[in-house]
């Protein structure tokens, strides 16, 4: 079996790469339909890391940790974050995670494994630090794993937190996501290095660059790095490189993308396909196994969009409580009661 | 005459200074090819070439940095923040390096740096920020704040042409939304340290900048015809230095004052003005000064919410009725 | 009962915690071995182990960002800046992430964020700042300030009892000027959120906090026997969320509000103070809220030009007198 | 001769290396009478790296600019600093180049070719690029230096800062000083690479490793790496290995550094003493210009000191101009006047 998994595995990835596709095509349909509030991120063409990197991490209650980005919806899937949750929360649904206050995957649950970011870019890494840090601290076999993307990995925010990182040898597993777009920004004009492993290297800390296309090869460095990362051995680096094929969000026409470009990444170089044509040529499973898996999330999705599409939208005067644990709300201003 | 876009006269008035004066450039994240993330320099890197419209790393600190050292070499450095929130990561560059630069060592550093601010827009708490507060005790640093068509073109011309540094704020809710005619040919320039008096009144004043002068003017005129209340309005335009004489002047002239911003209560920039007004015209005053502002917390995402926390044009109307009957 | 200074008050509220809460740890530059620039953390390595006296590099960032981690975690980090003056390099981490991390996402982020600020000790513009007013509009964040020995080991405590994220501001002048006796044995809290009366008074109240709240109370002796003037002066020690209740209960008692701080006058948190006073007590004001404060200028570094730039127990005092006879 | 060096040349190097040295000498004696203001930083032991690193740009007006941090105090009297405007600054006299706003040597004279530092670490770097870009856009064949210490190079600024640089291919030359310590931190404690060349490296920009102690390396390397840039070739970083034998300031008494080491470094590897020995046992000069050298230093820091010791602080009102052009003054408080 490829990368020791189980074909019983083979699936289970196979599913939540659909997942993570039907969903994102499901919230394009609810886009356009207004319902989204807001922007919306596509993942297209780098499910397969999001899902593979994720996979490879101890999971279940209080196990490994990883902070995803607004591309990594696989990834939180993967640990155990549910459609509905999703859905609920790019319509700002008053059952979402956060009941309407944040957006998209920005949000979290630490006991399944996952830190929701913030829109600021690269201030995940220094608070994953502090995570790892505390697995040190308490001997405990776990990992933090933090995404980066490209053009995120020029922030102050991010080289302070690796370093921070790497001179304390904590366990965690950073995965740079070369995808070959920041925004409209081309990888030339944001580092002068070809890899972003070269970059990682002056860290003092080991890096690789994998085909972020090739689910067994994200899965085997990730296992590898996690693995090491576990047994005191500190931060390990993997740069996947991959492809942004849509845009920056849904309203972005990538204009200044060569349109064959995307047509090539598509066409030869799709993740999902990738790990279909594996499986079936080696047979490692059956054509009918992978339907089986599409019509079920199929279903899942339509049920989970169908449960909370109608579901309302937070009331007004929720917005105010838990700013402080104490004191318990903010005060409503005076002139909304006079 | 046509009629143009808040954001196309920002636009148009940084073209004009491009064509003006070829020190001056723009540095930013995809300002270059893709215009921006709000197109305000849309087809600037075709007009102006790569060398003067420069796509920067995602890192605002030495966006903010190099455009310090370019202006203390004499050029005109505009620094485009993706959003304004973004600015909290060059809050150390901006606030200790640039502010403090002519004070301390004697070199001129005239930057712009501008950004997308502001909510309404659905955009939560990370993509609709206010952060004039947290820079109003920044002595050597200038704040701007248009809310008009005419003003965003003004603004942005004094600004480039400042020799201090200026932090020139711009509302995305105002971006499309607020269309106006300006005259074409004679140079449209707006004094830095001017207020405007947005709407003539006499019984109260609000005093008011950015989206909410908008909002304010609504109140107005429903207070006008409901309560044939007099509303005066002042549009602040810059917020440091702030203009004194403007604010003594309304208040002397209604002895009311109602001050409406968008930002948080607590910290919000309502409490400078209301230091300032008790300094300099505390027996002109027949009430108190009240503020009307968003609640104390982050700025929550879903429109119900969002709504609820920020101060909307009927908040305006409650408070200065109250305030007119106290 | 020995008597000790403000800055071993605030070493034995750090000891004690740590000695009580094995959560409890501490993260900065040179805190370890060296014990911190000013000595606050000397001999806590060597008593905790290095592993719980963190020194880390030079990354104001990632120390308050790793905090939130651990804190997260369940931990109960106490990071230092060497001078507070730094945290400006953390101001994104720390309204951004730290602030907004319960509204936002449900997150518990109960860290202590500490170190020394403030003037009158020829520190210049990056070593001398006070940057509370920078933080007052960030909800989700707490800001003590401890002007006592008492206090100094009582807030440090609270702080790092607190589930919230605190910003404990220590002034350097205060640090060893300041000498009290401490009942040994019973515990020490001084509650986040509650101001102190430092002096009774009936005619005029002083609001104040930090260094100046020393000066004030030099300033209100000097009142009382030159003038017959009975001065209160109220330490707010906590100045987020302020505690409203004090402000109103003092402008009730004496009628005539004078605001002292030590940072700027435009945009310093007197501002606040007097909106709120506005708001909550305006009828009971016999006079204009004035301000004692810093001139609009970075500090600098001469002595002659520090003395002139803050205030002054000289300031203070004529600024009373002027009310006083309002 | 020695890196192409005329002995005229030689000299005027031994000049600037005995003149900081003096120069900081005589400042610790003005400490000690409690006429320095504030703190004192020396630079003992690293003066060859400061001299000769800015001895190898071009100066003379508007030429190459460089940044000095604290301990750089060498590398500004090359570029033309007075004697006299460092002791002003220390005592923070009405006459000092900041007029008493600022402290030690942070001040400016951008056309001799310095731009004073702030204190918080980093910060020069992408400021320093920002004019290396000015240079580059206005076609000048001009380079801007910038130091920045083993420490701060885990600061965001100097990340952002460098790495933009290095995308923009700047005139731009940055000397790391791996002096050993930062405050009380070890390099160990710091990054988890051995050499800063290392992590140089990962900006995509050649960067190497010298002898910080040996005058002629560190000139020689210099001048490469500023012809380089000067020739459009982009950002060169160059690390030079020393030693900080004071403390942080005059008040850190270095309980944590083991005594022998300074010991050591101060026998063995003091860079003065190591340029002149090299001069006299090559023959280059004699001992006799050496020691009028060391006269005419004396008499030229006695005379500075005379001249400016017992000159006044600043009037207390000057401290309100000049914080913008316009307006011209921040106000007087009310109170002062009433
Ligand atoms: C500090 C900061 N600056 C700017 C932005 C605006 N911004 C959001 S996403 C983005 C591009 C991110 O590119 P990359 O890190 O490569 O991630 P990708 O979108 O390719 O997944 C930018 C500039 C931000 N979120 N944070
Ligand atoms: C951003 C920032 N954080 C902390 C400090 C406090 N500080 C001043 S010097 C120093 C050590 C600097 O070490 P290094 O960069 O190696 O320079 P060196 O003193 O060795 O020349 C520290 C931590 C500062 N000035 N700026
Ligand atoms: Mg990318
Ligand atoms: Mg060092």
């Amino acid at each position: 079996m490829p990368a020791g998994l189980a074909s019983g595995q083979l699936l289970e990835i196979y599913y939540y790469l659909r997942l993570t596709r039907t969903l994102e095509e499901r919230l394009v349909a609810l886009y356009r339909q207004t319902k989204v509030i807001g922007g919306l991120f596509r993942s297209l063409g780098q499910e397969g890391e999001s899902v593979a990197s994720a996979y490879a991490l101890e999971r279940g209650r209080n196990k490994d940790i990883l902070s995803p980005l607004i591309r990594n919806l696989g990834s939180m899937l993967v640990m155990g974050a549910q459609p509905i949750e999703i859905l609920r929360q790019y319509m700002a649904k008053a059952n979402s995670p956060t009941r309407g206050r944040e957006q998209n995957v920005h949000f979290n649950d630490l006991e399944k494994g996952y830190l929701g970011q913030i829109s600021h870019l690269g201030d995940m890494v220094p608070v994953m630090a502090g995570i790892a840090m505390t697995f040190k601290m308490r001997r405990e076999p776990r990992v933090a794993l933090v995404y980066v993307g490209d053009g995120a990995t020029s922030t102050g925010a991010f080289h302070e937190g690796l370093n921070f990182a790497a001179v304390q040898r904590l366990p965690m597993v950073i995965i740079g996501e070369y995808n070959h777009w920041a925004y409209s920004t081309p990888p030339e004009k944001q580092f002068a290095v070809k890899d972003l492993a070269e970059k990682a290297k002056g860290y003092g800390i080991p890096a690789v660059t994998v085909d972020g296309n090739d689910v067994f090869a994200v899965y085997e460095a990730t296992k590898f790095a996690a693995d090491r990362a576990r047994r005191g051995k500190g931060v390990h680096f993997i740069e996947v490189k991959t492809y942004r094929r849509k845009g920056h969000a849904e309203h972005d026409d990538q204009h200044y993308v060569p349109p064959e470009e995307i047509e090539q990444w598509a066409k030869q170089n799709d993740p999902v396909d990738r790990y279909v044509t594996r499986l079936l040529d080696e047979r490692l499973v059956t054509a009918d196994d992978l339907s089986a898996i599409d019509a079920r999330v199929r279903t899942e999705v339509d049920e989970a969009t169908d449960a909370c599409v109608d579901e309302p939208l937070p009331d007004a005067a929720s917005a105010l409580p838990g700013v402080y644990a104490d004191p318990p709300a903010a005060e409503r201003l005076w002139y909304r009661s006079v | 005459m046509a009629e143009i876009t808040f954001l196309e006269a920002l636009r148009q008035g940084l073209w004009e200074e491009m064509e003006r004066d070829e020190r001056v450039f723009i540095l930013g994240e995809d300002v270059g090819i893709y215009g921006g993330a709000f197109k305000v320099t849309d087809g600037f890197a075709k007009r102006f070439g790569e060398a003067r419209v420069i796509d920067t790393p995602i890192a605002e600190a030495a966006i903010v940095g190099a455009a310090a050292g370019a202006a203390h070499m004499g050029l005109r450095p505009v620094a485009e923040m993706q959003f304004i929130d973004f600015i909290s990561c060059a809050y150390d560059m901006l606030t200790n390096y640039v502010a403090t630069a002519r004070y301390r060592a004697g070199l001129s550093t005239p930057i712009v740096v501008r950004g997308p601010c502001g909510g309404y827009v659905r955009g939560g708490p990370f993509h609709s920020q206010n952060p004039e507060a947290a820079f109003l005790h920044t002595p050597g640093l200038k704040i701007v704040y248009p809310s008009t068509v005419r003003d965003a073109k003004g603004l942005i011309k004094a600004s480039i042409r400042d020799e201090d540094p200026v932090l020139y704020l711009e509302h995305k809710w105002l971006y499309r939304r607020i269309k106006d005619q300006l005259p074409e040919g004679d140079e449209i320039i707006t004094p830095i340290g001017k207020a405007r008096t947005a709407r003539e009144g006499k019984h109260l004043s609000i005093i008011t900048y950015g989206a909410t002068v908008w909002k304010s003017l609504e109140a107005a005129d429903k207070l006008e015809k409901e309560d044939g209340l007099s509303v005066e309005v002042v549009d602040l335009r810059t917020l440091l230095p702030m203009d004194d004489a403007a604010i003594v002047a309304t208040v002397q002239k209604t002895n009311k004052v109602l001050i409406v911003h968008e930002d948080t209560r607590t910290g919000g920039i309502a409490g400078e003005i209301t230091a300032r007004i008790n300094e300099q015209a505390f027996e002109w005053l027949d009430g108190p000064i009240m503020r009307v502002t968003a609640h104390d917390v982050p700025l929550p995402y879903a429109p119900t919410l969002e709504d609820f926390v920020l101060p909307q044009t009927d908040d305006i109307v409650k408070a200065a009725r109250w305030l007119a009957n106290y």
